[in-house]
């Protein structure tokens, strides 16, 4: 049993795919060359790296290439867009909007720039994690320069109505940025029509390679740059380019959305089959996130009277990766913010998990999920005294 | 590996799961907010703990600890279970990760609160160095919680 | 004559050494896990990066692994190192300390800094390109924070008294942050021996992966974070970890310091081999940067009467790849700060030629390299209205 | 390929470099605190160029321009010499990056500052057309230098 592995952790990271690595390969041993020279082998990655800013540019809708500039990571870029946007913009105002289901990357950004002197307005969320766009309206004030809401969530998968935040914000003049480090590859984008003025993506998440990311700028935005130096990307991100990582980062994105439709399909009908098992076989369990304004292979579920780790633990040793509420805190003893914010009290937010299904899962590794969800969580039920309270109708 | 072998077996086969119908002292500690509730059951003939059980809400260390707890209490004197502190479950279970030292000092609580119910019932002197920790971290202080070792840097 | 390539821009970017892409590669498809996630594949991953964390530590001599913070390249690390202690710090004052040949990445983090209020010394270099501590030691006033100067120069070479610097500031008690970019891999790394605060690094200079890089921080010592979000690196960096790329940087860095000796013998016997073929073959040439203290492997010289981008061209035409002062400045009009900064007249600075000389360079490859410079400076000089003038004696 | 098949020919085979001794005009424009300095001689009968040679300090695109200008003024009248801009250089060469742009500016002025000199010789009308223009970047602003196109953002 232990040899089998089953991996339903797509949502924190992916293995790169075999074609993306090949792409990768050549720019380690032999097209070295700096970028930035004069000599023909530079001159060679610069065109690798220029190919690769186009193959992007078409993924995500963008007008022109120079729109898009590459970073070290999803964080990275979240961080340039928030607080590259705080330091240009803070004479006309020190205000900034969010929500309360931000990824880490955005929500310690704004808490740092608040202990700088911004202020930040968190919009809530409903039940099901959607944010209302009049709330944004309603909380824009004169001294707002950016709003930063996601596009989808890390841990629940609900889709924010990022098209009708965009024209809220563009109503009031207001820059806004959406984190879509979840949606790639797994949604359509196209940055024109959804009319946002920064975008941010992280390459690991599409089977591209880590340490890699994006930060859209739409042209006429202007920011401060996060890392100074260098003439590198249009003076906008110092640093010799990882060209490696970039082609890899572009070769990821291009694949994904050549593969969009039917990548979609084949993780919405591995996640609804699960989601079907586990409520027709185990009883008090709650889905979390929206229905169906949600990432196709994302499934988010809490089982009451057990504890998360102990259901990851039990799964592992079945030899199936998942996580419980996002991967990034797991360890720590708060339960996620995110469940939190949907409303779900303590106790069941602890015993949530978190699947998110990829393109080499099958059907029958789904089922095998099943049965084995139905037998652990009997057992940790078993064990639980919070059960034994409910049995007993205490 | 996160946890020891050890733990790993006292989670993935607990010792000691269960209720103990009459049994002369029962403990419950923490709560579902933080995460960890252990429930402690004991038998105490003579002075002598004979047997003890435990339900557990939390994860594989809240699990393990409370495994191991109730194996190391069993067949001990009042005295000599009262004397078993969390570093002695922690050593017996191989240590534990610095951000899950609290569920040994859960388990260290889960035996007082069982062992005040028992003397409570029986009429027997109090230990109070118990009341009012719910085992939620960063709580009493009065335990070695260990977590300076992963938030050193803040 | 196209089809041959000899790489002399070692101080630009290296190639990655296959034994480190081969410690890289399982870690793409494979160990690809989330480093902070509980399950096996995750925990694995959390090894390797701690291994590799080890391996660093021990490579630059620090006390404890957990001084080691990976970045996503040596401009984070500087950028971080100055931005972070200045933020940190600004109560204590807003005053720090530079010299004026560091890399953009220093500087344009200070003048970043400049521009949000803090004072910027730039310590002056003498002829040779060296910093005189005496100089330190009086710049330093009661409200300075932060004195950072580079272990060695990427243009000329020049090798800083990086321990006395630091006894300076340790006076003072003023922390001390150095680049280390050029010197990792080069010449001896003992962050204890220094004494410095922080040490910057960056991957591909030793043959390591590019977009990988490291801040050394010393026991104690508190800076803001650069980059915000989750809780990675022990809260001080966040997003997901590179795991490939922190493999390949510990691995190039370990191989890299195993074999430090005989890598700096024969770097700097290929690199004197040049110096004496061309100062005995071509006249009116100029060493730049310090006799003696310099990287063993960097050879940067000043041709008279003809301009730098012509000299490359030409070697590129015969398959040699050199560098005109710094590879990231080139395509720029002006010439190079460090060759303005020893004194060098813009007409010669113009002129000048950094080759920087790698593991697999060979002596007959330098001789090459010596026989086509003395035809191509001709070839130049016959064209030169300088050259002209000179023989004319205007 | 940062320069043209065509620059990187008449960089590497520059046409027309050297001196003429006797020549009836020279011009030299640029300066080497910028890094490019072109000078041109030009050798006139009856109103047409029949020989015009040069000498450059300067970049792959200086020596280019150069080569490529003394091509296109070599059996013109000086009046259609005066009428070849830096455009037509950068054109015949297919082109030039933008940073560049400003070396071809440089080949228009080489050639004016020679015409000039022709005509202070003999006596004839001045164009005081570029009258101080060191040929360095952003100095005299009359021309199509390019730059916007790379330093668009800061
Ligand atoms: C001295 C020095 N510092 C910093 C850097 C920046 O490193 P990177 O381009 O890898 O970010 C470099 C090289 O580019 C360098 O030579
Ligand atoms: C929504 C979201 N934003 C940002 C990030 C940060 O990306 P990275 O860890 O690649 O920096 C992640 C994933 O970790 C994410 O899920």
């Amino acid at each position: 049993m232990q040899e089998r592995v089953i991996y339903f952790d797509h949502a924190a990271t992916t293995y790169v795919k075999p074609e993306v690595l090949e792409a990768m390969i050549p720019y380690f041993t032999q097209n070295f060359g700096n970028a930035s020279s004069i000599y023909s082998i530079g001159r060679q990655n610069r065109n690798a790296i220029e190919d690769a800013r186009s193959t992007v540019a078409k993924s995500i809708g963008a007008q022109n290439p120079s729109e898009i500039y590459f970073t070290g990571s999803g964080t990275e870029a979240d961080n340039w867009a928030i607080k590259g946007t705080a330091l240009y913009h803070q004479k006309k105002g020190k205000h900034i909007i969010t929500s309360t289901i931000e990824h880490p990357a955005v929500l310690a950004t704004c808490e740092f720039l608040q202990k700088q002197g911004f202020v930040i307005t968190y919009i809530p969320v409903d039940n099901e994690g959607l944010v209302n766009p009049d709330d944004v309206d309603k909380a824009i004030r004169p001294d707002t320069i950016l709003v930063t809401i996601m596009m989808a969530n890390n841990e629940i998968g609900t889709i924010q109505p990022i098209k009708e935040i965009a024209q809220v914000c563009k109503k009031h003049g207001v820059l806004f940025h959406t984190d879509a480090v979840q949606a790639a590859g797994n949604i359509p984008i196209n940055v024109q029509d959804l009319g946002v003025d920064m975008l941010s993506v992280s390459g690991h998440k599409f089977y591209g390679p880590k340490g890699t990311g994006m930060l859209y700028i739409r042209k006429g935005v202007r920011i401060e740059n996060l890392i100074h130096g260098g003439h590198q990307e249009r003076n906008r991100r110092a640093g010799t380019e990882n060209v490696p990582g970039i082609v890899g980062f572009a070769k990821a994105l291009e694949l994904a959305t050549l593969n969009l439709d039917a990548h979609y399909q084949k993780l919405y009908s591995l996640r609804e089959r699960a989601l079907k098992g586990i409520f027709e076989r185990i009883p008090h369990v709650r889905l979390n996130g929206h229905r169906e304004k949600r990432l196709p292979g994302n499934l988010n579920v809490s089982f009451e009277f057990v504890e998360g780790e102990s259901i990851l633990l039990m799964l592992d040793m079945k030899g199936i990766k998942a996580s419980s509420g996002s991967a990034c805190t797991s360890g720590s003893l708060d339960p996620s913010h995110v469940l939190l914010a949907i409303g779900l009290p303590h106790e069941i937010a602890h015993g949530s998990l978190r699947l998110s299904f990829g393109e080499q899962n099958t059907e029958e590794e789904v089922d095998y999920l099943v049965d084995s969800l139905v037998e652990i969580i009997d057992k940790l039920r078993r064990m639980s005294p919070l059960y034994e309270d409910y049995v007993k109708g205490v | 590996m996160m946890y020891s072998e050890k733990v790993m077996d006292h989670f993935s086969n607990p010792r000691n799961v269960g209720e103990i119908e009459d049994a002369d002292g029962v403990g419950q500690v923490g709560n579902a907010k933080c995460g960890d509730i252990m429930k402690m059951y004991l038998k105490i003939e003579d002075g002598i703990i004979v047997d003890a059980k435990f339900k557990t809400f939390g994860c594989g260390a809240a699990v393990a600890t409370s495994s191991m707890a109730t194996e190391l209490i069993k067949g001990k004197t009042i005295k000599e279970a009262e004397q078993i502190t969390n570093k002695a479950v922690m050593e017996a279970l191989d240590g534990l990760p610095p951000a899950k030292v609290h569920c040994s000092v859960l388990a260290e609580e889960a035996i007082a609160a069982a062992l005040k119910d028992y003397r409570e019932r029986h009429g027997l002197v109090e230990d109070s160095r118990y009341e009012g920790c719910a085992g939620c971290c960063g709580g009493c202080g009065a335990h070695d919680h260990g977590h300076d070792l992963e938030n050193e840097e803040d």
